[in-house]
């Protein structure tokens, strides 16, 4: 198989991500690895809870993924998301892409996580000191 | 009909619960479901928007509940 | 320092490339892999040579990083190249990039392997069954 | 002067040594050491592109060369 969709509630192993999209006819691998940071719009974060419709999720994942075969000449992509409690400076998702040459695996990875943040079915919770917010929720 | 609503994120505190019930007539649309969340619920209306999935896809107003249909509240994602 | 520049004959340790741009500040990573393809125009490839001028490949790469570093708001940029002999797979070139927003990373990771590929003094040598050749040397 | 010319890629093995030593008059320029390399190695002249680097910057045909300068020959490079 070319692609690998995970939704996991334990740490992310980033270089199994990048050993997993490897590949003798790959002649570079494009991978984005989001982190939590530790303030939102100058106030700081405590930690950061994120949830999944999980079916929804890894269904709406699978056509990013096969949108991006079609669109690029790729080798293999991974996403694999956590779920769960994160505390800043850990790994919410990790994305990797291999391809023949690197223009492709830079297209088809910006292109997920830009597609990811638009319309896969998870939420991230941010808690502060004094309170907590579901991101993009409001106005 | 009863249907069973499934509620993430922002909608589950809403609710109170990560599932409710609903008595829906035998051709209700999505349009009359988010009518009645919103009869019942008036918070919802105050999200930047919020979608109904069925059966794990993003629905349109003018499309019919079944019986058996997985019917859930997506609000706003922030995945990434 | 927000910079890490290596020229190396060893095997690159990705995980540890991701793990030093990391920080709490940092909302997205985008990395770069490079890696030795099994072909080129179709004809097997036994293993690559790489060979640096090292100083002003070093001075090259700070040019780089530095103007990455004023186009786009970085947290921090590495890169590592290996030189010597290579085999199938192996990875000759990480870029990793850190910030705050994930475009000024993918943007920034983009042009540093874009330029470093124009500008760095380090060549390539493809080794075949039947002979070796310096990639780009000729028209 | 006598100045040594550093050589990398297929230009050390048109030299056939990684570092040649090159005659040169006091003004002698960039475009000078050039001419001069191709005479003697006319290979050289087959490649797609070269430059001379001076101080491990990339240098100008007119530039001129001193006496301690670091002089390479950088035939494209191939690097990532």
């Amino acid at each position: 198989m070319n692609t690998e969709i995970k939704i996991l509630d334990t740490p992310l192993d980033v270089a199994g991500c990048i050993d997993w999209v490897m590949s003798p006819d790959a002649g570079g691998i494009d991978v984005f690895v989001g982190t939590v940071r530790n303030a939102t719009k100058g106030k700081p974060v405590v930690r950061l809870e994120f949830e999944a419709y999980e079916p929804m999720a890894i269904k709406e994942l699978e056509k990013i993924t096969q949108q991006s075969f079609a669109k690029w000449p790729l080798i293999r992509v991974l996403v694999h998301h956590r779920i769960g409690i994160l505390s800043v400076g850990e790994v919410p998702v990790v994305i990797a892409v291999s391809a023949a040459h690197r223009d492709a695996a830079f297209d088809a990875c910006r292109y997920i996580i830009d597609t990811l943040k638009q319309t896969v079915p998870i939420w991230k919770k941010e808690i502060f000191e004094d309170g907590e917010v579901w991101v993009a929720a409001h106005p | 009909m009863n249907i069973n609503i499934l509620a993430f994120g922002i909608a589950k505190d809403i609710f109170g619960s990560p599932v409710i019930e609903l008595e829906l007539t035998n051709n209700a649309t999505v349009s009359n479901i988010k009518y009645l969340l919103e009869q019942r619920y008036p918070r919802l209306k105050q999200l930047s928007s919020y979608m109904i999935a069925v059966n794990n896809e993003y629905a349109l107003p003018e499309d019919t509940i079944h019986h058996h249909d997985e019917v859930a509240v997506i609000p706003p994602v922030s995945g990434g």
